[in-house]
């Protein structure tokens, strides 16, 4: 099971840093979706898998770790304001430059992108 | 009411801030009138509190009355006082400036810039690792608001820029929480440093990844080599005013590099110990001379400013890395270089307001009315930035390098950026000032005028003659008081390089 | 104090002149004037008591810390400056008055020396070495502006930026010196430096000390290779040339050296350093200067040379040597101050300096011509000139050096052949100004200046003859003190007289003054030399070339470095995390895989993780088709919810369901106004190397979520799981964690949503995008703008929705839920609203602007944070208490609840803000009602 | 009386769902849940403006009845479908005249034949006299638009309208 | 015996995910993907019921619920914007 | 609990299971869109019926109260269902799917 959220950690950062490195806002803001999803799950994994001990008190012997997921709670708050003004940001750049890459001018012939 | 004391900067900006936004409909120089209010008030609230560290101890504040490390708590040592007072005077004459007719431009600047100060209180007063995030992403939010006020499509690029590094930034200070919290088991710096000299041999590596990755955000908000490329663009495309307060930005991460590096990997840190050590100094100098060459490169005032912010970066990790006197050091050097920035930023935004064709750029133009005025203005800040005596940017560095004796390569690199800094600002004043056409004072329209510029009333360039003229005034302290300045630096270096104290007053009793 | 406020006093002047500019030129020229006299009266009790032979010392506490007090010393040697300075500066002053046109802003220029010749005085006054460096940098500053006085003129600014870049430069070599000094001796205050000198001279840091600080003092008295600034500096208007360029601040390196004789002399390395530059710097000077045309650039290259001579005599190292040196220095200041003057009025007259041009006034101007003729004489060393003593001690003491040396015999050679030089540029000075033929086209026809302009000269000649002839009677009492100061010692036995007899010194003066006749009689052959090799060998243009370079170099790099692109730094951020992240990682000698034990993979959640991987590298894949990449996050989304629930954590799953739904929404209403599909720009290099960082930062992560989870830390659960109910009133410890442990953090949290939503407010501000008018396939939109179906269970979901999130809320704190899930179901109802029924419907039922719910949901937090206050108790304590009411039975309430209400008004008021004004952006559906309203 | 008490049905209805959200008939919750009931309506009364009047709920329930028996049905069929595989169906698309004119039966209706018999209502009209249905497997068309009309349009006019 | 069943269910149950996904991945249509991502909620849901019933604990009836309240959101959202493209106007 | 409780929910779970499975199975085995839209509509909502009245019982019989409010889980899913789905299907119409 820890390969797993491992593997798949792994894959939402891996594939998050990729889109994050397109040349478009779009791709951009969804990267920083796939990360935050990705960076949530680290920070919850912190915690360490539990199954079937949620930390509300019911008389159970033990619990999983209530911080990280309060942490993630927060961190999950934080990221969803942080994406709509990306968003936001997105389209206002839209306007300005009449196009959505992320520099404001689609690049020269072999210039980045 | 004194109990309450550490809170004080931290809840005045939020109540304040949270008040103009529900009087959303309120007039704006009654809003000014307001955050004016409120920045003297947080100016006395951080020197009450400064005034109550001085002596040595060490104030903790404990939210919710929950004891450390489960609670959040907030400490306010020396440092945390220092730099929220640096802040707040800062922020009083950005916000003068800005209330010559930037903040009208666009909407909620004043909110804005509350929450801003809110955050970077918070900031430097927090003692839990996560909470320093949450408030990393108030003041980074607030920013994001506040350099995109007023538009324009280079602003709009620089910001979209500055935001999405700041949130691959954010994304990093999570993992690197997460790995702090995973392998030593507290999130409260003080229980860290407690528990990192007694860490489980098979958490080390991933304690060392989580401090290294807390380097690299911290690097990137301080915009260390070669995570600095955002901030020339970033704060030479944003209003004056906003610049001027960003002038304390650089230094949150700054700040930030300084505490995890005495606190957490200081000496007692056991295996931890000395973790940022190998990185600091290399990539400080390197900073430095990077900078350097932007300075000399730069076409523009506003871009020059930016570079020269740069340096500054790289002067103080330098001297942070250089140990106890640098650290000293580089606390007298820190409101310097705050407030020469800053000082910086709102002239070239004057200057190029008031010249005809070419704004800011190094081309001869037309004389700007009372250029002299303005000339000397600007003779003073260079000479403070350059590190040039008499100002306490020639103390300062006179300082660095006198806590690095036999260390010739942060002399070479610091005389040599400083001479080429005063090449660069030679170039830039006699193209600005000595060359020039002189009369046709008449105000022609700016060809290609950029929505920053409102029109010059008598009133608004008395207020931004008054901002510029409290920052050198500052300055001026800076210079005259720099004994007690420097004794106080002194003390909170050493109060810095040995955390027993700071461990205890936050854990009480446990060690 | 005395001495301080002496210093002060040119400070504050410089300013009073500034403000009286509009009084016109002679307030200014008599207010500069008695400046400078109140500074000198001040200071005379204390030149007398030097005299006597105390020194004076006054200190004023400032960096004690630092070991840098503002500290100031008057002795012999500053006696002597003090009077060249404010004399000298007296007679500029009276002059500058006569030379300067009525165009050029007079009190500009007497600012600015009174500036310079305050910065002048803190440096001889100096004891803290430091101190004496500020001033030192100050008279760089002052003298940058005084050669740009002009600042019309390129030269000026050219020359001006040289002399601050090469002064400066020495400047900070100069600093390091002496820091160095202070690092040996343990202070930096003369009389510890200088009592210190054994111990410094066998210091290991002895060399590089004394390296860094002749920099300075020879950059400053403009030696080889340093000199050529000087020549370019007579841009400045001649008074200041005068002033700064002869008597006073190239003045100010010799004076270094005089300073720190004790400590740094008597080495070999001293003697052959300052020795040999000050030599050659003798000698090129002299030569050099035969070869201008330019009158002021005569005086430029014999002044260099000149301190070559100086500086040569200080190398020398004997007292006798050191005394000479003084005492030159004293007399190339009267002469060549003179000499400027006279070149001045020359100018003045003419219009011009050039002296292929400039012949004959000895007609125009005879009394000029006859000062002027004597200054000169000084200047070439003929006996009875004041000139003639001291050059004459040089030959002398060259003589004995140059026995003592192997190749010694170079030194009196070089010497001599210096002095015919000088000799011969003396000469042409006279013989091409003032006879030589007739004037050749002059802008204007030459007369004699008013009285007052040749007064500062006539005294200066004056002097110049005084001293010549009656030296022991004149100047000796200043030079036995001078030198007593210099040497911190007895003063050797010398006598000054005209007449020594026949010695080596003698026929020196004699080869030379012969020689220089003969020189100057043959120096055609010379010229026509020295034109093809001046193109090469002029400094200025290396240090042009120089500068070029280093800013083409700066812009190339920079312009390399920085270029404006986005996906190149966060390449770089993202590299430089890895490569830290890995050294942290790597750098210790455990494994990777922890010891915990771990739980066995059952299907679904086998299926649920493949699921969530492919979905992700799928819309990683497909992320050009912009919706399908969208509706992939989205079952994304999902499963990270299901893993939530899977590893016991429902709030966190219940939050991220809410989150995702207004997420997609977001996402969809921006994909409207943005391309619906990403063009294919990145060359497959790129793409490539772009999946190589992906591929590490995934490896990375994963990694460490693997070593993560394969150790076992009991972080602080404990406790929060202990003092939940007891302490905190609530059974959902992850809710009493938020609203009550760490409250302060969703404090923040709440306030980064309120700050998000009106920085986006503000963001848009009046943002209007025109909306396709059809969508990618270019198919027109569908015209049922609110499908009825949808609208109609819309309005009949609400309430439902509402009282969900009602229960969500008031369960929070005991079971999942919460004011933040609460507060993302009301929204997500309303926004159905919004989607279902449309903007203007909606808004005729709902504010348009929800700002004060945002401020009542801030508000309500802090207040509920401040209430604790109340009791004593700090920010956030929280309170809860069980009531039982009759009929509606046992209940508890929370001051957390409190706060969550806030949360939860924050929650609901952001999203909607966000949402709405996004939704508004479309020009089409901002109907005037909804408008931006004005703060 | 409008004012005090927009929805009389619906208040009893939310008092219900809040019952069973909190799984219990606690009398504190039947308080509360009485009182949501009553407050929620009163801020949603914008969004909801006219009253729905149910005609005779007795009809109500039995369509109900009938309703829930169809859903059954109408599952255990489509079940069969997919599994006997897709050569076993032909699909068609039907249009289906309305008498119904209130929005909210409409809008019932096409739910009804969502969940029933295999259809799908796939778009009304503009004029909101015909929806547009697609049938998973359908022979008769006629046939079809009978069994809407009679089982389900026929009691919703009779219980929303008239 | 239930636990049998509810393993069997289990299986069902994410064989169903994988159905689902596979049209997700699929397409060809983008109502297909829309589809197929709302039938991944009801899927869940189905899901979170049978997990509630195994571990026997009631917490994760609400993310059910939720789902059932909200899922359709994004669902609907999609739709319109196929639609309409201007999903709020 | 009891035996037939056991049988009952047993049976329960697995219909609902299978229910679900054949909704989702009709996204693979029909050939165009609307034919699969009525998997999920109708095979989910059954199956996710059948699970919510297992789970109801369930809880009503381990737990001590009566456990009903699944009751709410298919009123809105018999609420939201159609709903996306006939939006699914105008959108298809609309995209002119065959």
């Amino acid at each position: 099971m820890e390969a797993l959220i491992a593997l798949a950690i792994g894959t939402l950062t891996g594939c998050g840093v990729y889109l994050l490195l397109r040349a478009r806002t779009f791709p951009v803001v969804l990267g920083l979706t796939l990360l935050s999803y990705g960076v949530n799950l680290f920070l919850f994994a912190t915690g360490r898998l539990v199954i079937g001990q949620p930390p509300v008190i019911s008389g159970a012997a033990n619990y999983a770790d209530p911080l990280p997921q309060a942490l993630v709670l927060t961190a999950i708050v934080i990221g969803f304001a942080m994406t709509a003004f990306v968003i936001m940001l997105s389209l206002r750049a839209r306007e300005e430059f009449g196009n959505d890459h992320v520099d404001g001018a689609p690049p020269q012939a072999g210039d980045t992108a | 009411m004194t109990a309450h004391l550490p809170i004080a900067p931290i809840l005045l900006p939020f109540l304040v801030g949270t008040l103009l936004l529900a009087l959303g409909r309120l007039s704006l120089p009654a809003q000014r009138v307001l955050a004016l209010v409120s920045v003297l008030a947080q100016i006395g609230a951080a020197t009450a509190l400064l005034v109550a560290v001085s002596g040595g101890d060490i104030l903790v504040y404990r939210l919710g009355d929950w004891p450390a490390p489960w609670g959040i708590v907030l400490v306010a040592d020396r440092l945390s006082a220092w730099m929220v007072l640096i802040t707040t005077l800062l922020a009083l004459w950005a916000l003068i400036y800005a209330s010559h007719g930037i903040d009208g431009q666009g909407r909620h600047f004043h909110v804005l810039f509350q929450m801003q100060l809110f955050g970077l209180a918070g900031a430097f007063l927090t003692g839990d690792l996560f909470n320093l995030f949450v408030f990393f992403e108030i003041l980074l939010i607030a920013s994001y608001g506040l350099a995109l006020h007023g538009g324009g499509p280079a602003r709009t690029r620089a910001g979209l820029h500055y935001v999405v590094m700041n949130l691959a930034g954010s994304t990093v200070f999570l993992f690197a929480a997460g790995l702090i919290y995973a392998s030593m088991g507290s999130l409260n710096m003080a229980d860290l440093a407690a528990k990192a000299g007694t860490l489980a041999p098979d958490m080390l590596g991933l304690a060392r990844a989580g401090g290294l990755l807390l380097l690299a955000v911290f690097a990137l908000k301080a915009a260390l080599l070669p995570l600095h490329l955002w901030l020339p663009a970033a704060y030479s495309g944003t209003s004056a005013p906003v610049a001027a307060l960003f002038a304390i930005m650089t230094k949150v991460g700054i700040y930030a590099i300084l505490r995890s590096h005495t606190l957490l990997f200081g000496d007692s840190a056991g295996a931890l110990a000395h973790l940022f050590d190998p990185w600091l100094m290399p990539l400080a100098l390197a900073t430095i001379v990077i900078g350097t060459l932007g300075v000399l490169a730069a076409d523009s005032l506003g871009r020059l400013s930016g570079y020269l912010v740069l340096v500054s970066v790289g002067t103080l990790l330098t001297a942070v890395a250089v140990g106890t006197n640098g650290i000293a050091a580089a606390l007298y050097y820190m409101p310097h270089s705050t407030f020469t920035a800053a000082l910086l930023f709102l002239l070239s935004d004057a200057i190029r307001r008031r010249r005809l064709q070419h704004g800011d750029g190094f081309t001869p133009d037309a004389d700007m009315p009372r250029h002299a005025l303005w000339g000397g203005l600007f003779f003073a800040a260079a000479v403070a930035v350059t590190g040039l005596p008499p100002l306490s940017g020639f103390i300062g560095k006179f300082l660095i390098l006198r806590a690095a004796p036999g260390q010739p390569w942060v002399w070479a690199v610091i005389l040599l950026a400083a001479l080429l800094a005063v090449i660069a600002l030679a170039r830039a004043g006699s193209q600005v000032f000595f060359n020039s056409q002189a009369a046709t004072v008449a105000q022609a329209p700016k060809s290609g005028a950029s929505p920053a510029d409102v029109t010059l009333s008598g009133v608004s360039s008395a207020r931004e003659l008054l901002a510029v003229g409290g920052l050198l005034g500052l300055i001026l302290a800076l210079t005259v008081f720099a004994g007690p300045a420097l004794d106080y630096a002194n003390a909170t270096a050493q109060q810095l390089t040995d955390p027993a104290r700071y461990i205890s007053a936050v854990l009480g009793g446990r060690p | 104090m005395q001495l301080f406020l002496a210093i002060l006093t040119p400070f504050f002047g410089a300013a009073l002149v500034a403000g009286l500019a509009r009084h016109g030129r002679t307030v200014s020229a008599w207010t500069a004037a008695g400046v400078t006299a109140a500074a000198l009266l001040q200071l005379l009790p204390l030149m007398a008591a030097s005299f006597a032979g105390t020194t004076t010392i006054e200190r004023l506490p400032w960096i004690s810390s630092a070991g840098l007090d503002l500290v100031f010393r008057m002795d012999g040697l500053g006696v002597l400056f003090v009077l060249l300075i404010l004399g000298i500066g007296l007679l500029v002053i009276l002059y500058a008055h006569y030379y300067l046109s009525a165009r050029d802003s007079l009190s500009r220029l007497y600012a600015y020396l009174l500036l310079f010749m305050g910065s002048m005085l803190g440096v001889v006054l100096s004891e803290n070495l430091i101190q004496l460096l500020i001033f030192w940098e100050l008279t760089s500053l002052s003298s940058f502006l005084l050669i740009a006085y002009w600042r019309g003129r390129e030269d000026a600014r050219s020359g001006a930026r040289m002399a601050l870049a090469i002064t400066g430069a020495g400047g900070l070599a100069l600093l390091a010196g002496f820091i160095l000094l202070g690092h040996m001796v343990g202070s930096f205050e003369l009389t510890q430096v200088l009592a210190s000198g054994d111990l410094v001279r066998a210091h290991p840091l002895y060399l590089p000390a004394l390296l860094l600080i002749l920099l300075g003092a020879f950059t400053k008295s403009a030696q080889f290779p340093f000199h050529f600034w000087l020549p370019n500096a007579m841009a400045a208007p001649t008074p200041v040339s005068a002033y700064l360029h002869s008597a006073t601040m190239v003045k100010a390196g010799v004076f270094l050296l005089a300073r720190l004789f004790p400590v740094l002399s008597g080495t070999d390395a001293w003697t052959w350093l300052v020795g040999g530059i000050g030599l050659t710097t003798f000698l090129l000077g002299a030569v050099l200067a035969l070869f201008k045309h330019d009158l002021k650039g005569l005086l430029a290259y014999s002044t260099i040379s000149h301190l070559g001579l100086i500086t040569a005599l200080f190398g020398i190292g004997t007292p006798m040597a050191a005394l000479a040196g003084v005492f030159h220095i004293i007399n190339h200041a009267i002469f060549k101050a003179g000499l400027f003057m006279a070149a001045g009025i020359i100018d003045h007259e003419c219009g011009t300096r050039d002296m292929r041009r400039i012949n004959g006034l000895w007609h125009a101007m005879p009394h000029t011509a006859t000062l002027a003729m004597v200054a000169s004489a000084a200047m070439a060393g003929v006996p009875l000139a004041n000139g003639f003593l001291s050059k004459e001690m040089f030959f002398a003491e060259a003589a004995s050096a140059g026995s003592e040396y192997r190749l010694g015999w170079l030194l009196p050679a070089v010497a001599t052949l210096a002095g015919i030089f000088a000799v011969a540029y003396s000469l042409r000075f006279i013989h091409d100004v003032f006879f030589n033929g007739e004037p050749v086209n002059l802008p204007k026809t030459p007369h004699e200046p008013v009285r007052w302009m040749k007064v500062p000269v006539e005294i200066l000649v004056v002097l110049v003859l005084l001293v010549g002839i009656f030296p022991a009677q004149t100047v000796e009492p200043l030079l036995a003190v001078a030198a007593g100061a210099v040497l911190q010692g007895p003063v050797p036995g010398h006598s000054l007289a005209i007449w020594h007899g026949f010695n080596p010194a003698l026929w020196m003066s004699v080869i030379a003054l012969v020689g220089g006749a003969v020189l100057y009689r043959f120096r055609r052959p010379l010229f026509q030399l020295h034109d093809r090799l001046d193109k090469r060998l002029q400094g200025r243009l290396i240090f042009d070339a120089l500068m070029q370079g280093l800013f083409g170099t700066a812009e190339r790099l920079t312009r390399w470095l920085d270029t404006a692109s986005l996906q190149r730094q966060l390449a770089l951020f993202v590299v430089s995390t890895l490569v830290l992240g890995a050294t942290g990682l790597v750098l210790v000698e455990a494994p990777l895989t922890g010891t915990r034990a771990l739980l066995a993979v059952d299907g679904v959640s086998l299926m649920a993780g493949l699921v969530l991987i492919l979905a992700t590298l799928a819309a990683t894949a497909l992320h050009r088709q912009r919706l399908t990449a969208l509706v992939l996050t989205g079952a994304v989304g999902l499963i990270v919810a299901l893993v939530f629930v899977k590893f016991s954590a429902p709030d966190l799953a219940l939050t991220q369901l809410s989150v995702e739904v207004v997420t997609v929404i977001l996402l969809l209403l921006a994909l409207y106004f943005l391309p619906a599909t990403t063009p294919r720009e990145s060359s497959a290099a790129r793409r490539w190397r772009d999946a190589g960082i992906a591929l590490l930062a995934g490896g990375g992560a994963a990694a460490l979520a693997w070593a993560v989870l394969t150790r076992s830390n009991d972080g602080l659960a404990g406790f929060f799981l202990e003092n939940s109910v007891p302490g905190g009133g609530g059974g959902n410890v992850v809710n009493v964690i938020l609203v009550d442990f760490r409250g302060f953090d969703t404090f923040g949290e709440i306030t980064v949503l309120a700050i998000a939503a009106v920085g986006i407010f503000a963001l848009l501000g009046n943002l209007r995008l025109p909306g396709p008018t059809q969508d990618a396939s270019g198919r027109a939109w569908d015209s049922d703008t609110h499908p009825m179906i949808l609208a109609t269970f819309a309005r009949l979901l609400l309430p439902l929705a509402l009282l969900v999130s009602v229960f969500i809320f008031l369960r929070g704190h005991n079971l999942p839920g919460g004011g933040f899930i609460a507060g993302l179901i009301t929204a997500v109802a309303l926004i159905v609203q919004y989607l279902a029924n449309g903007v203007s419907w909606t808004h005729a039922r709902l504010p348009a602007h929800t700002h004060p719910w945002i401020a009542a949901g801030l508000i309500i937090a802090l207040l509920t944070g401040l209430a604790s206050w109340l009791f004593g108790r700090p920010f956030l304590t929280s309170a809860f208490g069980h009531f039982d009411w009759p009929l509606v039975g046992e209940f508890e309430l929370a001051s957390a609840m409190a706060f969550d209400l806030g949360v939860y008004l924050v929650v609901v008021g952001a999203t909607l803000l966000i949402l709405i004004n996004l939704g508004l952006v479309h020009r089409a559906s901002a109907n005037p009602e909804a408008t931006p309203w004005k703060p | 009386m409008k004012k005090w008490l927009p929805h009389p049905l619906l208040t009893p209805i939310l008092a219900l769902v809040w019952l069973l959200l909190n799984n219990t008939v606690a009398p504190g919750h039947v308080v509360l849940g009485l009182l949501l009931g009553w407050a929620i309506p009163r801020f949603t009364l914008g969004f909801w403006p006219e009253r729905v009047r149910i005609h005779r709920p007795l009809s109500l329930l039995r369509f109900l009845g009938v309703f829930l028996f169809d859903v059954l049905m109408a599952n255990v069929a489509v079940a069969g479908l997919v599994l006997a595989g897709p050569r076993s169906l032909n699909p068609m698309f039907v249009q289906v005249p309305l008498d119904l004119t209130n929005a909210l039966a409409v809008s019932l209706l096409a739910n009804t034949i969502c969940l029933t018999p295999g259809t799908v209502s796939a778009r009304l009209s503009s004029d909101q006299r015909t929806l547009l249905v697609h049938a998973l497997d359908c022979t008769d068309p006629e046939q079809l638009i009978h069994t809407i009309k009679t089982r389900f349009e026929a009691p919703l006019k009779e219980i929303f309208e008239c | 015996m239930l636990s049998s069943a509810l393993i069997l269910a289990f299986v069902f149950v994410a064989v169903a995910f994988g159905l689902s996904f596979f049209r997700l991945l699929r397409g060809p249509s983008l109502p297909d993907r829309i589809l197929a991502l709302d039938t991944l909620y009801i899927n869940a849901i189905a899901l979170l019921i049978l997990l509630g019933i195994q571990l026997g604990s009631p917490l994760y009836f609400e993310a059910a619920l939720l789902i059932a309240l909200m899922g359709f959101v994004g669902t609907v959202a999609l739709s319109k914007f196929l639609l309409r493209g201007d999903i709020i106007e | 609990m009891s035996l037939i409780t056991e049988i009952l929910l047993s049976a329960l779970v697995l219909a609902g299971a299978a229910f679900t499975l054949i909704g989702s199975l009709s996204l693979v085995r029909f050939k165009d869109f609307y034919t699969r839209l009525h998997g999920p509509t109708k095979a989910s909502t059954l199956g996710v019926g059948c699970l919510l009245i297992a789970s109801s019982v369930y809880f009503s019989v381990t737990g001590d109260t009566l456990s009903l409010h699944e009751i709410l889980v298919t009123l809105f899913l018999f609420i939201t269902a159609p709903i996306s789905a006939h939006l699914m299907a105008k959108a298809a119409l609309h995209l002119g799917l065959r």
